[in-house]
Order: C-alpha cells, then structure tokens, then sequence
C-alpha cells in the first residue's frame, strides 16, 4: 500500500457518463491484484474532502486502468483530467479475489461492477473455464463489451433491461439457468446492493462459494475511520475497505 | 534546524502534532507513511471497556471542506486495546495516549484505571465530549459540573498525566475548561466535532441514525480557533488545540492563539501522510519567520 | 409545475427563496442578473439611524468552503435607505424586508419604528445578532431576557410583522428563540453567522481588527440545519432557515427540518444569479420527489 | 455586467508563475473599457469559495485576455486550465479610466499592474502621446515586454530592482526625472501598494492628474458586500470593486 502521484496516460470518455483513465502509477501497479482498489484525491482543494474509492480495471505496470461513472462532484471532476494531468492515488487496498486455481468461475457483474470482474478475467482467464454475466439498464451501460469479448471467457451472457443488447431483462432473471447449465464451483460478483441481495436469494440453494465485492461510503480506505461499516448475518459490522471489499456473499445482511 | 520541541510542562514532547483520536486508528495503520516517532503522540481510537459495535451504517457523510462522522465509537473494548497498544510500542518509540470513554462516569474511570496502569501508555485523554454516543449529542463536557465531578474522580485513580477533551457545543467552553482545570486536569484539547445535521430529501430520513453528527474538518477550523483563544487566554494548564488543521500554517495559527499542542483529524483519512507533510511544513515556516522554538510565539498573538 | 409558495401564517410568500441581509445589497444591484420577483423577499442590509463606516479593512477572509467577514455593518443610514427602498420598488414588487440594528435598544426601537411607517417595506427583520459590531462578538441574541425585553419594546411600535434573527453563538439557541416567539416576534430567522477566528502568522496579528468575525457559506449548513431543526420542534411561529444555502436540496433539507422558508447569503456573491438558479432548483427537486406545495414536506423529517 | 461562461481559446505560461488567457467571452468582450477587470469563478466546487478578481488585460471580441500571476490556491486552479475548459465570469467590473483625449499620459506600471495600463495604450495609443515607466524584480517579472514594444508609445522606461533590464532600481527611483522631462497631463498608476503610495508623495509637488487602480479583497465585485472597502484622505471608506477600482492617487489614504 502506498500513497503515489499517478499520472494519466490517457483520458476516455465512454458515452452515458462512463470513463476510462490510463495511470501510470508504478508502485500501486506492482503489487495490484484483481479485487483490489484504490482511493484517488480528486482535488487539491478541500471540497471535495474526502478520496474516492474505485476499483482496478486493469494493470499492466507501470499503468493501472480505472473505469468509472461520473455521478457526483467528485467523480465528475474526475472526468474533467485529461493526459498529463496528475492525482494522488492510494492503494493498492482491500483484500482482492482469491485465484481459486482449478475451479469453474462464474463472474457476475452489474454495471460498474464489471471492473473487479474484469481485472479478474484478464488475469485468470487462461488459467480456469471463466464465465462472464454482464448486466445493464441498456447498451449504453455496457460500454466495455468490445473488450470484453476479446477476453477468453468460455461463456459470456448479456443482459439489458431495455433490451437493447442480449438478453431483455435483469442478469437475476437468467441466472439461475446458466448456473444449472455451468454448474460453476465459485461465483464472483459485483454490481448495485439490490442486485447483491436478490443474488443472495438466488444463490442459496446451490452448492457453490459465492464472494461479493461490495460498496460502501469510505472516509480512508485503509481501515483507520471506520466509516465503511456493513453490517453481517451475525449482526457483527465489518470494514469494506480493508477487511472487504470481498466478502462471502451469504455472510452480509442485505437490506430486504 | 528549527527545534519543534514543546514543553507542556509535565512532559516534553518532540513536535507540537499530534495524531487525534479516531482519525489515526491504533496507530500501525500508518506505520507504511512514515516513522511515527516524528509526532508529539499518537492518539488510539476511542475505547470503552467491553467491544462496542458502533452505529449503523451510514457512518459518514461529506459537507464541502468538511466531514460528518457518527461512528459513535466502535471498538474493541479495553482487553484488545492493550494488545495493539503493545504492538505498536513494539514498532515505535513514540508517545501513546489513550482516549478514554465511558457510558457512565463508573466506566471512564475503570477505562482510565486500567491504562494507567499500563507503562507503554505516555498519557490519558478523556473523552467527555463525543457527540455520537448518545442521541442528540449530549455528553458531558456540556456540563461544568458533570466534567469536575468526573475528572476529579478520574485524576484519584489514575498515576499519568490526564488531558481533558472538550466539546464545542456548549454555550460557555470557559466555563467547562475551567471546570477540568480545577478538578485536576493536566492539560485541555479542544475541540472535538460540531454537532451538525444532514437530510436524505429522497428519504425524508436525516442521513445518520443518530439524527445529529460530527462536523470536522477544514470548514471549522475557524471556529475551533476562536474557542481555542477562549480558553488559553483563561486557562493555566496547556491546551492542545484541535480542528481543521491541515497545514503548518494553520498550526502556527493555533500556537499562536496559546496552544501547547495540536492535533490533527480529518487529514488524516485524505492524506495518510499529512502528518509528515505538515511537520515539514511547520519547520519551513518556522525558518522562514526566524522562529527558533515555538514556545517563542505561543499566545503571542498580538490584539 | 410545481407551486413554490409558502405561507407563513401572517402572509404568503411567493417562493421560500429570501435573499439574506448584507448578501444582496440593496437589491437594486442583482436586477441585471434576474427578475427579482421571483423572491419570497429581499432583504435590505442591515441599517442603524445615522451612516456608518463599518469596521477597517480587511473586511474578509476566505476559509475552506467558508467566509469569514468583519464588515461591521457600513451603511448610509436609514435616511438615504428609505431612498434606497423606493428605487427598488419602482422597479420591482418583490416584498422588502429591511434588516433593523441597533447599537443600543432605543435605536433599535427608532430604526423599527422608521421603518414600520414606509408603505413600501413588508416587514421587518431585527438583527440582534451581528458578531461584528461590539469586539468579542457579543450580542443581544445571546442573552434569553435581552432579546425578550428589546423584542417587546419593538413590537410595541410597529405594525408589520416582525422577523426576528438569532444569532448561533449561544448555549441554548431554543431558549432565545421561544423567548423572542414570547415576547411577540412573528417569526424567526436563523443563524446569523458563527464566531470564527483567523491569524495573520506573519504579521502575529488576528486578520480583522475585531479580533473574531462571522463565518458563513457551505463550511456551516450542517451546522446551522442543527440549529434550525431545534427551534423548529419547539417554536410555533415559522421559522426561517438560514445558513451555507447553496442547491434546491440545501431548501429541501431546511424545509424537512421543519422551516417555512429559507435564506441565501454568501452564495449570492460567488454567483449574482444563485437565487435564479436554486429557485430552478426547488422546482425541478419538487417535480422529481412529486411534491406539490413544500407545505407537504415542511417538517416531514422522519426520525 | 453579465455573468457568462467563457471558453478558453489559449491559455500560456510566461514562466514565473506569470500566465495569459485568451477567453471567449463575447458579452464581456463588447462592452470592455481599459480600467475594467473581472471577476472569475476558480472552481465548481466550494473551496475556494470566493471569484478572484482579474484585470482585462486587453479585448478583441468575442475574446478577452487576462493576464495573471499564479500565487495562492485560486490563481494556482487557474493556472492549470487549458484550452477547451470554459470558466465563469462576471464582468466588466469597475469605473475604468477616462480617456483623456488630446493629454499626454504617463503609465506607471509596476508588475502585474501592467494589465490595466496595457488595455489602456492598446485602446489609446493611436489617438494621444502615451509614456509608459514599467518596472518589476527582474526580467522574469516583465514577460509582457515584447508585447509592450509593438504599441505605438512615444516612450518606454523600463527598470529592474536586480538590473537585469533597463535601469536597475524600483521604478520610483526615475519617476522624477522623467516628469520633469516629459511633463505628462495625466499619469494613470497601477502596482503594488508600497509603490502606488510612494507615487503619491512623488508626484504631490507636480500639477497633474494622477489615477490609480487598486486591488482589495473582494467577496462579489459588483458593490453587494461592502468588503472592498479603502479608506481616503477624509477618513471615509470606499468601495473598490464599484466606486473603483480607480481613484484620484491623492484621495486613498495610503500606509505610511
Ligand atoms: C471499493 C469500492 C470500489 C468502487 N469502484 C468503483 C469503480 O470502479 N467505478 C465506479 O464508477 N465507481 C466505483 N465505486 C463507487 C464510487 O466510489 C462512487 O460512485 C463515488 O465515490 C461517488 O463519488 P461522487 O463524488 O461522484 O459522488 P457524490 O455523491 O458527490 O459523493 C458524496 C459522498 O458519497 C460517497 N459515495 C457516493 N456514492 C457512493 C458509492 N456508491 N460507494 C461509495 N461511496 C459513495 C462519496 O465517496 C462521497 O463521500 C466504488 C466504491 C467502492 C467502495
Ligand atoms: C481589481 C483587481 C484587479 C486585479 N487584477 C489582477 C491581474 O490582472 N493579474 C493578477 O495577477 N492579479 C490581479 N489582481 C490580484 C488577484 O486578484 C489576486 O492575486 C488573487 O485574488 C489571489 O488569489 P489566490 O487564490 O491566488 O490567492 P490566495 O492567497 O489563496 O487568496 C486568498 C484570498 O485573498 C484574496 N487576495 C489575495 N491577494 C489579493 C490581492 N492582491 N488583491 C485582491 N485579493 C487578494 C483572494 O481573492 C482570496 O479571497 C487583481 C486584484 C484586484 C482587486
Ligand atoms: C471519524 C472520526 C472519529 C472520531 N473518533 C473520535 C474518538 O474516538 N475520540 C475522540 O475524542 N475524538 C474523536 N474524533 C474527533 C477528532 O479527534 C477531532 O477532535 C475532530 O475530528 C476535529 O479535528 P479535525 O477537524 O482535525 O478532524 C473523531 C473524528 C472523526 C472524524
Ligand atoms: C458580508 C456579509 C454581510 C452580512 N451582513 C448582515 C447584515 O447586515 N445583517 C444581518 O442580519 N446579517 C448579515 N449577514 C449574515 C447573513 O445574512 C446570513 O445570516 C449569513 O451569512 C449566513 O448565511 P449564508 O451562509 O447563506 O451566507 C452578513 C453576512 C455576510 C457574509
Ligand atoms: S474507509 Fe475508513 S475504515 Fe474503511
Ligand atoms: S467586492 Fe463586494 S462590495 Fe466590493
């Protein structure tokens, strides 16, 4: 874990408020593994105060890849950097995906969920039978298909709520097909808390170790503030930031 | 080379910053960002005698320069706390302070009791004013007399140095500082966080359980300040000015107003290197004002 | 389209959007920017009976997210004000407020009385909590019997409806506020602006002459939306919400908590057109919750 | 006066923390005096808080161009703009300079008090005879100087505090001299406070007219929130945003 001054490489906007950013950040790159993430200073003024976490893409030191949605104040100033520009980035954080070398994998990735998945596919997908579900609103949440496919996945499902690609419907409404079909020995997954929770349900009655990477608000990211809280099965709060942001999916208690 | 030295008068310490409570976790956190033995102290969390869960999430919710926390003070309880206190004295030299809390005065007493007893803790500092462990914000630094009975109570039992936190959010800080004073503190920090609110319009909810949080962060670092002169200029023990510090300059402001000491917070969590940043930033102002050792500006403050 | 009015039981205002006093000059200045009917109100600054220079400069000092001002009331005085007031409604109906001062309780009942008698002003608004015009920041809102003895003598000579500001730098805000409510105020505003406190590291000197000014802007909305949801569970007449108003979610969350109406300061300066903009605002947030008429919403905060 | 969002057209460092902008910002642009300076909005977020005031360094609609020196937080976010990022700016602000017709002017410019005096020989040096003394530290203080060469004035003065260009000294130090040789109507100042005041005790035993523009800190800069203020001779307070920020030299009450 280290605090460095990264320096975009290149700046992309993806359309539907979706954007890429090439860093070259050489220390965080060393040691990321999918799973991982970072916290990013979006300003040097004080407001916005606080980092953003966002997950790794994708790394190929001395670069990392960041993909994200510009939603608020600071993800937007986020969008506003262009090559050349720099920022301090944390990381890497968090306790990433275990290998599971041998297994069948099945990665499940609502929108901007797709980054830990992603890094995961790229790293593990010539290792072990990966298969990808992929679920959006519509075509334009789902900007990073045509990499995607270049990945050698053995299986890649597409969901759109509008239908405008794949499959019409939530990922949730197709899953529990291609997990009789795939019979996979692990499923990953990623994606809004709704989409988590319904997994969740889903998921139970299958014999499989299901890990969810999870959001939460972070003031630090390293483990120091306790902000990032979520509350587990066993009404215990645990840390997302360094004791997640992975965690058994059926351990966390999920908002009915 | 300028001294960064400052004498609180029972101790010494080797720089006037000071990490604050809650912000620096136990410590080894930061041990990857630099050699802590360059800080005053180093400040653990805030610690009761059983394990406490804390509040809910959401725990956090950023205001523009600001931060609102109700984490209303998760932790380990005493047992763990004195194996990380002995972990990180393993790793670092540096000064360590417990930040000592309690549901009732029965409990900051037996808290107090115990890490006093313990010789790798430098110093104690109660914590009368979190605004997040009761709804509504009250605690006891709102009230002159609860904190004298408290800490008189406290300083009886106890064989180190007692700091005494005070809350902002009291009509008359003197008045509770003086109270501390009086019944035995050591030293007085001030302040802890701003009682603030903040609403969910989609929800119609406040974002926090708690309804009411903590403000901290650079938004208030004027008004720590100005309660900050308020009590030095009436309080003989040192004071450890706390709030929205983020630069050596805004340390410099503090001693300059009579603060001993400072900590510091919410930097912390955005820079985890904010310490070192600022004690390099202390020194060079220190250099370029021809100030020797800060004891030569302290309260110097001319009105 | 949503309907943005608001009624605040002695009259209804066409929006909940007020421009705060000493923000918003004297009105005529923003008529460039947007139509300045499309305010709830305008509120003159603040105004003793003869001319006044204000404090020295400096006058202000930027914070984080904040500002801190020593202005000190400067104004013509209520003379050429009355001018003032007719030059702005010649050229607008936007109800004026003016913003009444005092240096004791008997200009503070002339000022009122002046003022009560010009057909132009719809009501007025009592400051009795400016931090800049006695050193140390004192006031009358910070004492519960002043305020009701001066808020009498006022309402006993005037016929318009009297608002009456308080000010944050207080133990108890609800006590002076039921006080005032007592006494007769029509309504409330709050908060007038926090004591803060910046050093000059070089020169070792406080930045203003008053030692201590006001902060005002984003740094305290969570600070002053506290305060307004206290005097909102206790007082009966409407409250009006002041402090670091920024958005149409900042109106939303003031109404939430309880206010009938709001007012915007510091942002006015950073953006002559703030009101225009956040006044878009309100609307479309009232569009997209499905909201009416914020009388759905004022005081719906669920806890 | 209109608040506009100005496009950046180019944006150049001079070295020594000294940058010029070329803004499209046609409303200003039309209706800009030599005098008039702006007030520009630094960040979306709120810190910093407050516009900082600029002044129009020259106007050739639809653009305007400022001239400023990066020192603290706000000149700093701006120095990092670039062309294609627009900013929000209010303008034009103040009384501006008369124009004098058929007197013989003398600018007295010291650093970035250029700006002001340089709109001012822009707009008038065809029309009257126009003398310009300008000074700085050194050559790194006056980038401006190949632009100020091309102007049509009938005279350059330039001095330097280390020598590096023209005389050597403060700019106070010639000034005698060349008003008594040149025995200019008019002298239109902009600097430095130390300078403007020791311009005032100078140019007291000559008869001229003698303007200055002043800076002050500024919350709104169009006359709402009285914290411009500059005291005068009379011992009343003015405001520098509206009833100046050009006052007769002789009426501020400077620091002795
Ligand atoms: C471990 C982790 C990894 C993430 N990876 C990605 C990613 O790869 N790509 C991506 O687009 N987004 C990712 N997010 C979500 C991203 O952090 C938020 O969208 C972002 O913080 C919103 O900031 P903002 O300033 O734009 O929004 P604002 O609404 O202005 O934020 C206000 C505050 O809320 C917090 N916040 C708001 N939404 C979220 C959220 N969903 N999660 C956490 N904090 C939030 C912000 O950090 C900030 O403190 C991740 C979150 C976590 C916890
Ligand atoms: C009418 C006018 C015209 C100006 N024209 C120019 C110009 O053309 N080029 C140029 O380089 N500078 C000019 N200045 C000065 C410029 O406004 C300041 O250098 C700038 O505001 C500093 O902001 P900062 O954020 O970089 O500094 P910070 O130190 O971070 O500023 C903190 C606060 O102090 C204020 N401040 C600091 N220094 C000054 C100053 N000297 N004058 C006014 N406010 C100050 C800032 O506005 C802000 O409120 C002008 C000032 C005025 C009043
Ligand atoms: C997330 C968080 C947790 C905190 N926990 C504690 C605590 O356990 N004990 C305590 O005395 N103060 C606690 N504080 C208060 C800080 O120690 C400090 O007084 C306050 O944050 C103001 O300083 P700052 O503005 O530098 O952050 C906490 C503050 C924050 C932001
Ligand atoms: C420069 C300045 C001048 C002010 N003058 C007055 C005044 O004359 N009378 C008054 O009642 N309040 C005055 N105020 C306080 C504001 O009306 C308002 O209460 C305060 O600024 C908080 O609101 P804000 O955060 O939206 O600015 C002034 C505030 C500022 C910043
Ligand atoms: S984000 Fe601070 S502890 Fe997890
Ligand atoms: S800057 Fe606001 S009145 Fe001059």
């Amino acid at each position: 874990m280290l605090d460095e001054r990264g320096l975009i490489e290149d700046a992309r906007s993806l359309g539907g408020n979706y954007h890429l950013l090439k860093i070259a950040a050489p220390g965080i790159a060393a040691s990321a593994k999918p799973g991982h993430f970072v916290m990013v200073r979006v300003s040097a003024a004080y407001d916005p105060l606080l980092r953003r976490p966002l997950g790794i893409l994708e790394c190929r030191p001395p670069y990392i890849g960041l993909y994200f949605q510009a939603l608020g104040r600071g993800t937007s100033m986020l969008a506003a950097l262009g090559p050349g520009d720099s920022l301090d980035i944390l990381g890497p954080l968090g306790n990433s995906f275990p290998e599971f070398p041998g297994k069948k994998v099945l990665l499940i990735a609502g929108g901007r969920g797709i980054v830990p998945l992603y890094h995961y596919a790229q790293v593990c997908a010539e290792r072990r039978p990966l298969f990808l579900i992929y679920g959006g609103r519509g075509k334009a949440d789902l900007p990073l298909l045509d990499r995607i496919k270049a990945l050698r996945l053995q299986g890649l499902f597409i969901f759109s709520e509008d239908g405008s690609l794949g499959q019409k419907g939530l990922l949730t409404s197709g899953l529990e097909k291609i997990v009789r079909e795939e019979r996979p020995d692990v499923t990953l997954s990623c994606g809004p808390e709704p989409m988590l929770a319904a997994l969740a349900g889903l998921l139970k009655p299958f014999p499989m170790q299901n890990l969810a990477s999870l959001e939460a608000i972070m003031g630090c990211g390293f483990g120091v503030c306790q902000g990032c809280a979520v509350r587990t099965v066993t009404g215990a709060l645990r840390k997302v930031c360094d004791e997640g942001p992975v965690f058994p999916l059926e351990e966390i208690q999920w908002p009915t | 080379m300028a001294d960064l030295s400052v004498d609180l008068g029972f101790r010494t310490l080797k720089s006037p910053l000071i990490a604050a409570s809650g912000t620096f976790g136990y410590g080894e956190e930061f041990l990857p960002f630099f050699d802590l033995d360059i800080l005053g102290g180093v400040i653990m969390k805030g610690i009761f005698r059983e394990p406490r869960p804390g509040n809910p999430p959401p725990r956090l919710h950023e205001t523009p320069a600001g931060l609102l926390n109700s984490i209303g003070l998760a932790g380990p309880g005493s047992e763990k706390l004195q194996e990380s206190i002995r972990r990180l004295r393993a790793r670092t030299p540096v000064p360590i302070i417990v930040n000592v809390c309690g549901e009732d005065d029965d409990e900051f007493v037996a808290v107090a009791e115990t890490f006093s007893a313990m010789a790798e803790v430098a110093m104690l500092e109660l914590n009368i004013s979190c605004p997040n462990v009761r709804q509504g914000g009250a605690c006891p630094a709102q009230d002159a007399g609860h904190t004298a009975r408290l800490v008189g109570r406290v300083k009886e039992r106890i064989r180190k140095p007692l700091i005494v936190k005070l809350s902002p959010n009291v009509g008359d800080i003197v008045g509770v500082a003086l109270a501390a004073q009086d019944a035995g503190a050591d030293a007085l920090s001030l302040v802890n966080t701003f009682l603030g609110l903040a609403v969910d319009i989609d929800a119609r909810r406040p974002v926090f359980a708690n309804i009411y949080a903590g403000l901290s962060g650079p938004a208030i670092k004027p008004l720590a300040l100005r309660l900050v002169r308020e009590v030095c200029r009436k309080a003989y023990v040192p004071v450890i000015g706390i709030g929205g510090i983020s630069s050596g300059r805004d340390v410099l402001e503090y001693i300059l107003v009579g603060a001993a000491a400072v900590q510091i917070g919410t930097i912390n969590f955005r820079e985890p290197a904010a310490a070192l940043r600022i004690t390099n930033e202390i020194e060079a102002e220190m250099e370029r004002l021809k100030i020797g050792n800060l004891s030569e500006i302290r309260g110097q403050l001319q009105t």
